[in-house]
């Protein structure tokens, strides 16, 4: 565990953080952080297009019906917890569920570094558990706020669709798959040294970035209480544990099953964000950016990731034993 | 030179393309955005990335569209938002226009 | 305190240079400029490159400066360029400075 | 509609984070910041980078604030920095808030 | 043909494209478009630079003045179809000739993409070519509207030649031209890695900001009106042609002669909008923008480059026969 | 000397600066200026790091000594020159001290491709140099200038470490030394293509942007005067030689004594300005950034860097023999 702790990119997280909290005066120009985030985004998308490209698509249904059920479940699951335990109002509950329900790329591809570190290998069409988990638990979560909603103001939902599914990780995930698949692995060989060969090292650089934008909340980690502390831990606990069970049962492997939980665990930190702001605008966005990035990021990166792959080892295995 | 309204709203970039569609809806016809960073009653924003990013948003109208901006900006966005706004009186070369 | 005026020009990117020249021919000493993007009668102008990309423009001078750069403004861009300008009255801590 | 001051400084990037610990020192409540660039008595100062940069603050505040913050900024900057100021006459929706 | 449209250059543009007109919220900051725009154009000078040290200098100067005579030729007929078949005045005729007249450094980069996979060789002074081409048209077009001027405004040309010779593009093209031909391809070793082989990457990766700078201008196209869709498309086969023609008489290989023509079909996009704006300040940008970002460009990225090369082998092949 | 010259980086420098001086539109990105510093920073620091990691740390005490003794020594001798032989004010002169006792990192990387080109070995700590003398003379000097202030409006000390202790470049540099100790050469190997590989070329790339800002300093040159110019030249050669003296006595290897001596010739650009225009507020910025920026750095990198070398040899290499 300690080896999953002192790779470059966990340790870059740290160093933003800890600049961060020292008051340093290291900054990331935003168009650094952009630029970055758009390149992780579209080439997350165009590995996992090649990836499918090179699989059979027979198995590919299940899994993503069992993606899909993540995407539904867990955030009634985690509404659920806050409204009734952590007694939370409907649109800071419904916020924070929309969060832990969507996934973080990021996350992702730090799981695929992993699996690929330990040469675990895992089925070609993971990125399509990835894109088909990004929205549902969002449209979910909004749907329970306005239910409740006292004041009936209609949330125009065709332009709220539009922009859930045209937001730019969407479009640049789905846009990345296609290129993917269309391009192949010996279309994309003039350019496999930007979109393949540095992508683990801008991704350690990102990491930089997000620990510096996660300093920027831990200040609120007090006025968020303790609750949302045991939250921001526990909730990806359960969360990845029915992520194992159901990639068992869609027949996923200990790799495949591992991503799951780990997308299952991980909360978004750009579709969710945006989404809610605007859909939820009562929300407080405190609670949900605190959460999601300064807790549940930093625990799913160290301890989560491993932790995740051994319940996926225990849990499918004993089912191929 | 006529005589016109300036309104001038500092709030979060999150909601950019929103106040936009509202303004077309309400038919204000120009508008200039430039970002922005600060510090009001909810905290810090420090412009690190989109969630923490304000926008400096210019309105130059007349009197009767400039208190009808402001009543519909505090309506719609006051209670939930991170959102300032002033108003100055200003001339310009063109009446017409604005 | 002293009464000064304060001019503000909303324009295209692509003559920033050239209004830099013209400031100077015109005898304006300082200015400051932003970056921004906009809507107006020529369209919405996103910043999403160099040539539908705005500036910001603002200079403090006297009253008398003020109306001689909004006179000379309009005689040599307003027919060609996306170009608004404002003026408002504002006080400055320095009489000579301005 | 609530008349207020609004008080704008253009100056060195460079003291930037010197500032907001000064205003809040001195209960100022809120700010906002955004990049720019220009030219006075120093020289042209073309934010190419962090030592040629400018940046410009907005506070809205009351009066009496507005002036003390002048003259702060004027005892304990001017002599040494890039820094002009001015101020105008705002309406503000909100009373308590500024 | 189908190939050259399933290359990720390509595919990224279109990607950006839609996402443009579906109005996703994808934006490219404009600081990395501008970054890249940098990026290329220098590489673009400093592999030219070295090709030309390793070139025999003997056989440039007819070519090179065949790329002049495109320069002034092209600028003319763009000009009197416009003005007298299209009806547009002779502001907006001048503006829109002088970016047809010049040249896209990113057309160029493309094509010799293009030229590579197909294991075509072309002459090593070629970025030579393009530089030659870059301000002739300007200057050409903006001299026609000068003379039909009714206001007899002097334009201030000293100032204006300063702006046009030491525009971006062309400091950066002719800086890295030097800097190649000075240093040499040993020299360049060590550097290699940042500033050749990441080139078609970040090529790609341009090419998606490129889309989405693109379709802003997708809804001017109604306004522009038929004529100039049709010019858009019209106006690089002809010029296309004569370059074929010029490559022919002057020596060109049928690699050096798909260069010219693509060169002659290509309408810039960097050097002639800042120029034009400021010395033809009455001309509509919305006509010249459009035409040649939203009309030409993918024209000439999908359809016209195969066609190019085509044409330069009857063309040129016919000769060498 | 003339191949020390031609190489890209210096080139960048030249175009960067005649683009400048002849005031062409060509602007770099504010952004990608800091992003690349950023970069560089770190990058040197996690080098410096990894090569810590394969050092026998026993041999570093002395050299860290020497290394502060320069910091320390450097500045009074700089400022003594200013007051009494330039007559520049207080202020000035400790601002200006400043600068030319803490160091460049630019010019230290430059160093060492430069070592690295020309085969000779030096030690594995020598980041460490770097980072010691980063901060000394900055608060050596700043004492000085506070010594003798009339009006006693205190410095708030504490504050005033913290900024310098935490400023950018310290704690990119310490950070990424410490990452490159604990993840070592193995570790480093994923993200290599990032961090190690391309730093030359984006060195080179940096010192483009570097040569913009040089220029924008240069129209400053008359007003700073002729001393100040001279100073530009004759501090760096004093400081080598003692720098020079110091790596002898400190044991330092021909490689390591050069690279001491080109720290101490350097003049700091990035920690210096910024604290310095804090806490030396009187101070004239035009003086030290033009010195430092437009005089200093292009001396060190062209007719510095190859002195310093052998001066290196013939005081080192004399001891040995
Ligand atoms: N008194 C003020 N003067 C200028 N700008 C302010 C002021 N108060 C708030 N702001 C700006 O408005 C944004 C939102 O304010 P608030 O809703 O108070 O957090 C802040 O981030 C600042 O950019
Ligand atoms: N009413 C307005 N209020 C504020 N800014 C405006 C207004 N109208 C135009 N602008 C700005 O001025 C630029 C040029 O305006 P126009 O020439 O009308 O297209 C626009 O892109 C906006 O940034
Ligand atoms: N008259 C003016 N109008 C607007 N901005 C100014 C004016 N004078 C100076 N500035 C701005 O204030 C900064 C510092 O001014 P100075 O101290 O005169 O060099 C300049 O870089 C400009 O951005
Ligand atoms: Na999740
Ligand atoms: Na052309
Ligand atoms: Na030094």
């Amino acid at each position: 565990m300690i080896d999953n702790l002192l790779n470059p990119a966990v340790l870059f997280f740290v160093l933003g953080l800890v600049a961060g909290i020292l008051k340093s005066d290291l900054k990331v120009p935003q168009a650094l952080y952009e630029s970055l985030s758009l390149y992780l985004l579209i080439v997350i998308g165009m590995k996992g297009g090649v990836e499918l490209s090179k699989t059979s698509i027979q198995s590919i249904g299940l899994p993503v019906m069992g993606a899909l059920a993540l995407g539904i479940v867990i955030p009634l699951v985690a509404y659920a917890i806050l409204k009734y335990v952590g007694k939370f109002s409907v649109p800071d509950a419904a916020a924070i569920a929309a969060h832990y329900g969507s996934v973080s790329a990021v996350t992702y591809a730090v799981c695929l570094s992993f699996l690929q570190k330990m040469n675990v290998p895992f089925e070609g069409f993971s990125a399509v558990l990835l894109v088909t988990m990004e929205v549902p638990a969002i449209v979910v979560a909004i749907m329970i706020a306005r239910l409740y909603r006292s004041k009936t103001q209609a949330l125009p939902w065709g332009k709220f669709f539009h922009e859930v599914f045209l937001s730019k990780s969407i479009v640049l995930l789905v846009g990345g798959l296609i290129i993917g698949v269309v391009v192949g692995d010996a279309g994309m060989e003039p350019v496999k040294n930007v979109f393949f060969d540095p992508f683990k090292g801008l991704l350690a650089f990102f990491l930089l970035e997000m620990g510096l934008v996660a300093s920027s909340r831990i200040k609120d980690l007090k006025k968020v209480g303790v609750f949302l502390v045991l939250f921001g831990i526990g909730m990806p606990l359960i969360s990845a544990l029915i992520g194992c069970w159901i990639g068992k049962f869609t027949g996923l492997s200990v790799g495949g099953t591992t991503i799951l939980a780990t997308l299952a665990a991980s909360a978004s930190y750009i579709a969710a964000p945006a989404a809610v702001r605007i859909a939820i605008p009562e929300a407080n966005p405190s609670y949900y950016l605190t959460a999601s990035l300064a807790i549940t990021f930093p625990f799913n990166l160290t301890i989560g990731l491993p932790l995740y792959y051994k319940w996926a080892q225990w849990i499918v295995g004993k089912a191929g034993g | 030179m006529w005589n016109k309204k300036l309104v001038t709203i500092v709030t979060e970039k999150a909601i950019e393309s929103n106040l936009e569609d509202s303004f077309k809806d309400w038919g204000i016809k120009g508008y200039t955005i430039t970002d922005a960073r600060g510090k009001g009653n909810r905290g810090v924003r420090s412009a690190v990335w989109d969630q923490a990013a304000n926008i400096r948003i210019e309105v130059v109208t007349d009197g009767k569209m400039a208190e009808l901006l402001c009543e519909r900006l505090k309506a719609e966005y006051y209670d939930n938002y991170a959102m300032i706004l002033f108003t100055v009186d200003v001339q310009t070369l063109r009446d017409d226009k604005f």
